[in-house]
């Protein structure tokens, strides 16, 4: 079977079980909105709210990335599932690509909802001009952030029941996409004065990670969650 | 499938020590031992799950130190565990994992009848099912993989005796048509009768049995 | 009676007494220049002697991480691969983290007296921290059991990763900062003495980065030893186990 | 000299480093001399 459907049939999977489970609306989605609520006691000044509101959604989706990975990988942990995709030979590049791609629907959710919040609770503005680097900044962070997710994830997976490692293993090699992606939504929604151009040399950034982790993954997937 | 002086480890412990098998092409060979004597961590070896540490294991023609990818596409493995996903239908579940092997509706839809469990059943999620419809769902889902090599861990727990009957009507119809199948179980009688030839499995080693 | 020399000091060949005896007597130097014989800086002060060891160990520790991903990289490669490999990639990763460590304590202590404050956000700082973390994990993921092929591969694949991070994340900070002054070590104007102090420095801390990895790798050699051994005994009673009557 | 300024900085910088990697080589020794009581010598090639 080739890589691409393994990928597809994969994704398929886990978007199955996401919207028969629920999951990610019953808990991540109000664990996101509970988080952004708390930032905003931590810090409780609203001009500051404002200017530092596209860093705090990109916070919050690394905080949301880490329950999300664990649960993408729970799910096939809990009762051999992992075990039995060893066993049907499938590609592990096919399962890296599929897992990753739905990661990467479910970040993309749960961003457009953190984003929201931004808006409502922080009131960070919104410059139409900027729509173009936003919607390019949130696609190729996503795709770095479920890369990345997936390959760290796989790890702790393959290494039995160690998931308390995750947070410790992922977030160094995420700040990257922390970085980037904040500085580029600041440039997107005009925050403390940035223009749309100051955004987009981050998005290079954003698009190496991903394509160097891509690649990364789709190669070494198969070693890490294999034994 | 041939194994001679197999050794594998699992967590530091020789769960097999030097284990010599042979098994011909649809043959029904029941492995029996007492607990922790290595009947899973053999069936797994086969499966490519358990490195060979030392020796030789050929299975269906491929060697597993080099070879696994290959064998394991061919092999079907029913653990401890079942493999499914709880969250998802039983008719989901059998379609993934036929799916795998680019099974047809067709034949995911005749695998859940195989195993009874077309109709309502078919559309309950896994997570809400009794221990043995799960064991059945496993095994219709094995039955969807069209595997060559099936290895079987205690197929018959949890199974009622109509599971049971269509379990051994399965499993003999795929010898009938070329699979080998491996059970380890301590349903002695049970498995004994569908079992042409029975092994015993001690202290990770494996002994013929004399008829 | 006289011990035996091997049980005392397992590890030991003569050529890493001698090179433990080299480290010793340049660490003695580093410590008689660094602290006593060269003089004040006229920017940095005081300050300056904490460089002796900040930038030696700071310098030591790249190339741990530089060596670590070098033989992972070769236990990767198919036609190189090899457990000795993994042992280097462990043991040196191992001191570069010490390294590392003593890298940010010393260097909060002089950023204190050169600029009063322990931290600031630069991009060298923080760059180093994260490869502090990351390297921290790696130790971490060495330590998660599996047989000695499955440990090696697991973090061999890990170290190449963290080859991909360290770049990414150095860049990202240094352009999330772009304001700061770049220079935060003032190796150019040293001079004389100061210089020679500082190559001393270097040289110990060469011959202390050796002399612990070889160490280190042969400690690992003789737990993986030691593991296999452990398997023999393992295996010959579970054989027994099959031989006792029923 | 010694009476500098800022002296317990430097000479704690100096006492961190020196203290650090000797602990560690000296867990190195004790953990060499454990680990070699439990493997016959010729695990040890280097000897």
């Amino acid at each position: 079977m080739s890589t691409w459907r393994v990928a597809r049939l994969v994704a398929g999977k886990d978007l199955r079980i996401e919207w028969r489970s629920r999951v990610m609306v019953n808990q991540v989605l109000p664990f996101a909105a509970l988080v952004m609520v708390l930032f905003a006691f931590a810090l409780d000044n609203d001009s500051v709210l404002t200017r530092v509101a596209p860093g705090l959604v990109w916070l919050a989706t690394m905080f949301c990335l880490l329950v999300v990975v664990q649960r993408l990988f729970a799910v096939e942990t809990a009762d051999g599932a992992l075990d039995a995709l060893r066993v049907a030979g499938v590609h592990p590049g096919g399962i890296f690509l599929g897992k990753a791609l739905a990661l990467a629907a479910q970040l993309a959710v749960l961003e457009l909802v953190l984003l929201g919040a931004a808006f409502v609770l922080y009131r960070a503005e919104f410059a139409a001009g900027g729509a173009v680097l936003l919607v390019t900044t949130f696609s190729t962070a996503t795709t770095g952030l479920a890369f990345v997710g997936t390959l760290y994830g796989g790890l702790a997976a393959g290494a039995k029941g160690r998931e308390t490692l995750l947070p410790l293993l992922m977030l160094p090699v995420v700040a990257p996409v922390l970085i980037g992606a904040t500085r580029a939504t600041e440039a997107a929604l005009g925050t403390g004065g940035a223009t749309p151009s100051e955004g987009w040399p981050w998005i290079g950034l954003l698009a190496l990670f991903a394509a160097l982790f891509g690649a990364g993954g789709t190669l070494a997937f198969g070693s890490l969650i294999d034994e | 499938m041939r194994l001679s002086d197999v050794v594998a480890v699992l967590g530091g412990f020789p769960a097999l020590a030097g284990a010599t098998l042979t098994v011909h092409r649809s043959e029904i060979l029941l492995l029996r031992g007492p607990n922790g004597a290595g009947k899973t961590s053999l069936l797994r070896l086969c499966a490519g799950l358990l490195p060979v540490e030392r020796g030789e294991a050929v299975v269906l023609g491929c060697d597993l130190a080099n070879d696994r990818a290959a064998v394991r596409a061919r092999v079907g493995l029913l653990g401890h565990a079942n493999g499914l996903y709880s969250d998802l239908t039983v008719r989901d579940n059998v379609r993934f994992w036929g799916a795998t092997v680019g099974a047809t509706a067709g034949e995911v839809e005749a695998s859940l009848t195989r195993m009874g469990l077309a109709g309502r059943l078919a559309g309950v999620a896994v997570g809400r099912l009794s221990a043995g419809q799960r064991r059945r769902t496993a095994l219709a889902c094995l039955v969807a993989r069209r595997a060559e090599l099936w290895l079987l861990d205690e197929p018959h727990a949890g199974l009622d005796a109509a599971g049971r009957d269509e379990l051994d009507a399965t499993l003999r119809a795929a010898t009938t048509a070329g699979a080998t199948v491996v059970v380890a179980s301590h349903e002695l009688e049970r498995a004994g009768a569908l079992a042409t030839r029975v092994v015993e499995v001690v202290g990770g080693q494996v002994r013929e049995v004399a008829e | 009676m006289t011990p035996d020399p091997a049980s005392k000091r397992p590890t030991s060949t003569q050529f890493s007494r001698g090179l433990g005896a080299a480290a010793l007597v340049g660490s003695a130097w580093l410590l008689l220049f660094g602290l006593f014989l060269s003089p004040n800086d006229r920017v940095q002060k005081t300050g300056v002697r904490i460089m002796y060891i900040h930038v030696p160990s700071a310098w030591l520790a790249y190339l741990a991480f530089i060596v670590t991903g070098l033989s992972s990289a070769a236990y990767l490669w198919k036609r190189t691969r090899s457990l000795r490999w993994d042992r280097l990639a462990g043991a040196s990763a191992e001191v570069g983290v010490l390294f590392m460590g003593i890298t940010l304590v010393t260097g909060s202590l002089w950023g204190r007296i050169s600029w009063g404050t322990f931290w600031t956000w630069d991009s060298r700082l923080t760059t180093t921290a994260f490869l502090f973390v990351t390297y921290i994990g790696y130790l971490a993921v060495r330590d998660l059991g599996g047989t000695h092929q499955q440990r090696a591969r697991r973090s061999a694949v890990l170290a190449v990763l963290a080859v991909l991070e360290v770049p990414l994340v150095h860049f990202s900070v240094k352009w999330w900062r772009p304001l700061h002054q770049q220079e935060s070590v003032a190796e150019g104007e040293l001079k004389g003495l100061m210089l020679f102090t500082l190559f001393v420095g270097l040289i110990s801390f060469t011959l202390l980065y050796v002399w612990l990895v070889l160490h280190r790798q042969r400690v690992m050699e003789m737990d993986d030893a030691r593991d296999d051994h452990g398997l023999d005994l393992a295996l010959a009673e579970r054989r027994n186990e099959a031989l006792e009557p029923r | 000299m010694i009476a500098m300024l800022n002296a317990p900085y430097v000479i704690g910088s100096y006492v961190v480093t020196f203290g650090a990697i000797a602990a560690y080589a000296w867990r190195l020794v004790v953990r060499a001399r454990r680990t070699a009581r439990e493997i016959p010598a010729e695990d040890r090639p280097w000897t």
